[in-house]
């Protein structure tokens, strides 16, 4: 349970003249559950994309389990070669987007069971049942045969999520999961984490419910700027942190 | 406007009467039944019914000989050619005696001599003669003596037309300023459509005889000993007079300067029949005869359409996804193939196919080839159609998809073609009746299609417009039902409701 | 393959020569410069030079008569007509010394008297004879005495063409198993093509003449004096056995049966000169002189296309917002034009624009009326291609847009078009590049673009390959450049880069 | 400051056999900020959209300033009639969506001005300057120029913001205007709206920020099941609610 599963070094990313990741290095053991928070524009849903690999890094080493994407700034690396490694990385990291982008053409429950059918090769039995299932998780139940535009947004949400969870990767990353949710479903939501992290996944959340940061994550990570100011447990960042960026921001949110 | 006819039950018959006739008691005789008044036409009252001045000839020289008359409908291209298939024995239908003929078959003597004729609208006063028309514009039929006659004069500008009715309402459209016709065709056209008028002195001379095959040496005796019966009798110039078509050029060929007695009856019978009413009747009677051969045309049409559009749908999708998903040698292999199907014309395409891929060994059917030239040259449109539809589809969707772990032509297949299909149909229907009408190209590799068979009959028929609508309204009904489908799909697969469609149509 | 030319020069520059010349001492003569060996061709060595039996014929005349020439270009069909306009006052081209020719002009005796002669494919054994061609296949050209042989002969399926060039290959293609051409045609076409080789005995006879104005007996008494001094002299024979065509109707005619002494120098030239390479440098020749031509063809074309798609563009974007935005009732009719034009072929709507419009008293130029056509035509196809893109937006733009107070025609042209056009932009281009090429439809309203100049210009030289590659690369250029904007377009207005687009080309 | 400016009775609506609003009946006094409050999928937004005329009642009577939709049930109000009143209506009424609906082709700057110019016929300078001044309140200096796929998801929702305030609508409607903004974020928002508050600008917010609706707003709405069960002020709602619904809701928070 120790092992590091995911971990980056010197990862950078511009779009065009911007900067939006800076040398961003990281190491996330198996089964952690690890907390993302900062400002609006800071780069949270960028680092989420580059290591579900839907942005290539510029350059810097990105492992995730045992596959490797690296890429020096002038670095001659093949397409091909990228090409097959982001897949690979794809097949194991799961990502709820912050814009959702459910399927339109596709009822709840076919939006679910699609890619375990096609992906996984699972029978459409085995997946409608899993898909029931996690949508009872998520408060959903009954809703299977609707089409997105028939849902609200609470709804919306709570539907990607139970898409991405029945791909079961290793690697789940969440870009602000109970944004659209009351209170009464963030605490649902975040049951749900909580469940699979004591089932031992590997989770990385983009949040800004600092609650959940503080007691439910392993470890924090805070980023200002495209830059990862500071890492570790909550108890450090919340109480103790080292940087004074850090300090400040968390202040923030205790008074 | 002049009635015109087809017998084509006469035409499907044909055959069946060879075997029973033979007999020399049967005087076999074939004319164009299409062929305008006086010549032979159908009755306009009744018009199963085919009349004319040379039904009368004929029909007084079997008389005089004693035979039965079986008359064979043949096209008026066709009538010499068929006398040496042995269809019949004699051709009888406007045929002006010329050397150039005399070398392919035997002509009796003239049964009546004519001339060519100017024809103007009323109220043209200044053309008065042939010298009149020079510096203008002059119609005549293609190939005829007034053609020739107007052509040697110089210094006209002779167009011509495959039917006088043609040059007639080009003339009334104002793109003419005189017509040369036989004078038969000039005096019953004039009579029925008072906005022309017969102006100047006669034309040249034209004689028409009847055709029969150089062997038949014996049956161009009787012929001749009848017809001079009828010219010592009489009767051939009460024929004529019946039809207002005695002339001076007659009264000096039978030497009879007598004065006429005989009222032009039939001529008389022609112009009061021919009234708009039953012109109406006639032509519906007409078109409900020609329905056969259309539908026929529009199902080679619709098939031929079909599966070209099948295989340009699927090819096309091919193509886009190659250039979109391809790697750079399948692009450039797709924005090629593209570029030039559609930079260069369809018909050249259908010439290569069918004209020039035999010098390398595939010798294509008429069929496949029409359908894999217009497939592969839609393939290239539709394949632009889909990279529209593709790129519609916001960006988030496919990197759900990928996210997800599909690959991406899963991705493309699952997710965003379903998606980008409802977006395509309306271009894609759009291409689909192009197609359609494009597939009248094909007439050029020998296929017979709807619109070649429009061609056929407008041409034969003079009948542009009542013909030209019923093609129309066939094309129309052919591309419907398409039209209907599509609209379906497009409603069916727009359960994604949050698009612009349902909501421009709210009362909101 | 034979070799053709044209002398576009000459034609042009004929006016003016006419006013130098006028003297009794210059013989004015013309032939089309484009007829096949032997006759009067290119050398295809100096192209500036035109050879052939004829000419020496001529020149030899001249000669004799001692007179000075000078030649005039005129196409085949217009030699006779020519003579009466004064261009020229002889024409010595293959003309057959024919009943229906003398009737309009003089003819000289006879300067070469050939027959028909069979061709087929090396290794054929079966045809020797016109018996062994019935119920076969055989070509000829249109109104040849061949043809009228083979009609005469019966039994024969007689295909006819335009020029013998397509007959060969149709031979070869398998289409034909014979065709009968003039000897001379047969003698040359088979040496410099040994696939194809002559069989049989000669068939038929024909004499040509020289042809000259009916009044100019003078000239005519000249003329044949000069051919009976050369045909004594021994000059005639002479000519034509260095072009290879001394035969035994010749023997017969000049009563000269003595051994050949001269040998067949000029034939050997021409077998020898027509190498591969030297075809291509004449081609490209050729055609180099033919740009004009197709340039000015095309860029009518193009003008006419730009104009009718800018017709389309905004007239299909007033049906589609009629459509989607008007009440019931303008809904209705934009459904209904759509259909109803989309759904009749754009054929039919030229002709009753052109033809039809007049009688209701709106006479159109061609021009604006194949504007009209097109782009009214096509106004129906863009109508459904807005519709399509309008609805690929998303439903919420629309919302924002009237929730921040816009009227439903703002959002519209503000919000929807813009992000539409993208979307649009591969149909649109699509449907130009089509339009482009249906634009060859208006040649039935007599505007000349670049199909019928294609048509006109490989007719008259039997080169459909070279000038229809030449053609499609033209149509090609013209689309080009269209095709280049949109796609700059398509990329310039991706700013909203949220779609599949770019994300499909990269490298993920 | 006491006229009612914004009034329903009996409000209905479905979806297909969905009762999505059943009986909504209220009465908003001029310059008032309302939160509404309820559970996901309950019909915050629906209610929202039906204000704003996007969706047309079913029946029921809803009143904006003096403009009147009144609609039975088998009514036979005439379309064109009620289309002119929906314009006028949404002229007043502005409204932030939870998906923001951003015009994709037109810069941050483009976005906010393009309406008070075509329909306010605003001069592009006035324009300019006030959708300056708005970027600048919600903290996105120097973004105008950027095009709405280059902005992070709390910058979009900022920029969604400002462009409905650039119309000054009399009143604006607001769809979980924080949900992707950090609570530091959160506050500048909210204090815009405290400042809109001020000036006498009606509000009404949909809202999860429990908070803010208690501190805030006038009243508040708990709505469940696309049913209104109890209006009035935060003090109430919170403290002591009439409805044992809306106890046992607010009950979740305060634990
Ligand atoms: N395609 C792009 N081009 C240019 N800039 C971009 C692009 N995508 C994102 N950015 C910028 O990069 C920065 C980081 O964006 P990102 O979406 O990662 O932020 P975030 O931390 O997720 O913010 P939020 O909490 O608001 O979602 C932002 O300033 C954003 O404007
Ligand atoms: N077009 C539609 N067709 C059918 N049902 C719909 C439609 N739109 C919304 N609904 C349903 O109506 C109910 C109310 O939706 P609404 O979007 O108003 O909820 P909400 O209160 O805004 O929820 P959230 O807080 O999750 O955004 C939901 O149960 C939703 O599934
Ligand atoms: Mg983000
Ligand atoms: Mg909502």
């Amino acid at each position: 349970m120790s092992s590091i599963i995911l971990e980056g070094r010197n990862i950078c990313k511009k779009f065009g003249d911007i900067e939006v990741l800076k040398n961003i290095s990281f190491e996330i053991q198996n089964g952690e559950l690890i907390s993302i928070i900062g400002r609006s524009g800071c780069g949270k849903t960028t680092l989420l994309r580059c290591i579900n690999c839907l942005e290539i890094i510029d350059s810097g080493y990105l492992r995730v389990g045992e596959i490797v994407m690296e890429r020096n700034i002038n670095g001659n690396n093949k397409n091909d070669e990228l090409k097959e490694k982001a897949q690979k990385i794809r097949r194991k990291v799961g990502l709820l987007f912050q814009s959702l982008n459910l399927f339109p053409h596709l009822t709840v429950l076919e939006n679910i069971i699609l890619a375990p059918i096609k992906v996984k090769k699972e029978s459409r039995d085995v997946a409608v049942g899993k898909a029931l299932e996690l949508l009872e998780k998520v408060g959903l139940k009954g809703l299977e045969n609707r089409y997105p535009f028939q849902l609200s947004g609470g709804q919306s949400q709570r539907v990607a999520i139970a898409r991405s969870l029945a791909m079961n990767p290793e690697i789940m990353l969440y870009d602000e999961p109970t944004s659209a949710l009351d209170p009464e479903l963030i605490g649902e939501v975040l049951k749900v984490m909580i469940d699979l992290h004591k089932e031992g996944m590997t989770q990385v959340v983009v949040t800004h419910a600092m609650n959940f940061a503080k007691s439910a994550s392993d470890k924090v990570i805070y980023m200002e700027d495209g830059e990862i100011i500071e890492f570790g447990t909550p108890e450090k960042i919340f109480n103790n942190p080292n940087d004074p960026r850090t300090e400040a921001y968390v202040r923030l949110f205790k008074e | 406007m002049k009635i015109k006819f087809i017998f084509l039950v006469a035409f499907i018959l044909l055959p069946q009467f060879f075997l029973i006739s033979g007999e020399q008691k049967v005087l076999r005789w074939a004319a164009d039944a299409e062929s305008n008044a006086p010549y032979i036409f159908q009755d306009p009252k009744i018009p199963s019914n085919i009349i004319g001045f040379e039904v009368d000839i004929v029909y007084a020289i079997s008389e005089i000989l004693n035979m039965q008359t079986l008359f064979v409908q043949n096209q008026w291209d066709g009538l010499i050619p068929g006398l040496y298939r042995g269809d019949y024995d004699i051709a009888i239908n406007g045929l002006e005696i010329t050397e150039d003929r005399k070398k392919e078959v035997s002509f009796t003597k003239p049964y009546y001599i004519t001339h060519e004729q100017l024809v103007v609208l009323k109220g043209v006063e200044n053309i008065n003669s042939l010298s009149d028309v020079v510096g203008k514009k002059v119609g005549a039929l293609k190939n005829s003596l007034a053609e020739r006659i107007l052509r040697a004069k110089g210094g006209i500008e002779v167009l011509t037309y495959e039917g006088e009715v043609n040059a007639f309402v080009d003339m009334k459209n104002g793109r003419l300023d005189a017509v040369l016709v036989d004078a038969p065709i000039a005096i019953y056209y004039t009579a029925v459509n008072p906005e022309y008028v017969m102006v100047g002195q006669p034309i040249g001379e034209i004689s028409y005889g009847i055709a029969l095959r150089k062997e038949d040496t014996l049956l161009l005796n009787k012929l001749n000993y009848a017809l001079e019966t009828l010219q010592k009798s009489g009767k051939l110039r009460e024929i004529l007079e019946e039809w207002n078509l005695w002339n001076f050029m007659m009264e000096t060929y039978l030497d009879d300067f007598s004065p006429s007695n005989v009222p032009p009856k039939k001529y008389q019978y022609f112009i009061e029949s021919v009234s708009k009413k039953s012109e109406l009747i006639e032509r519906i009677d007409l078109y409900i005869k020609f329905m056969p051969v259309f539908f026929k045309a529009a199902l080679i049409t619709l098939g031929l359409s079909l599966v070209a559009m099948l295989v340009a749908i699927v090819a096309g999708l091919l193509i886009a996804l190659a250039r979109i998903y391809g790697g750079k040698v399948l692009s450039f292999l797709a924005v090629l193939y593209i570029e030039i199907i559609r930079g260069t014309p369809l018909l050249i395409q259908l010439y290569i196919i069918f004209y020039a891929l035999p010098s390398v060994g595939v010798k294509l059917s008429p069929f496949l080839a029409a359908v894999l030239g217009l497939g592969l040259n839609y393939a290239a449109y539709e394949a632009e159609v889909y990279r529209s539809g593709f790129f519609a589809i916001p960006r988030g969707q496919m990197e759900a998809a990928i996210s997800l772990g599909m690959t991406k032509f899963q991705a493309i297949w699952y997710v965003i073609l379903p998606q980008a299909i409802r977006i395509v149909i309306p271009p894609v229907t759009n291409d689909f009746i192009s197609l359609l009408k494009d597939s009248s190209l094909v007439s050029v590799i020998t296929m017979i299609e709807l619109t070649k068979v429009y061609n056929q009959i407008a041409s034969t028929y003079y009948d542009y417009l009542g013909t030209g609508i019923i093609t129309a309204v066939l094309y129309l009904l052919l591309g419907l039902p398409f039209i209907r489908i599509a609209r379906y799909f497009e409603h069916r697969l727009a359960v994604e409701r949050k698009s612009t469609q349902d909501y421009l149509g709210k009362v909101v």
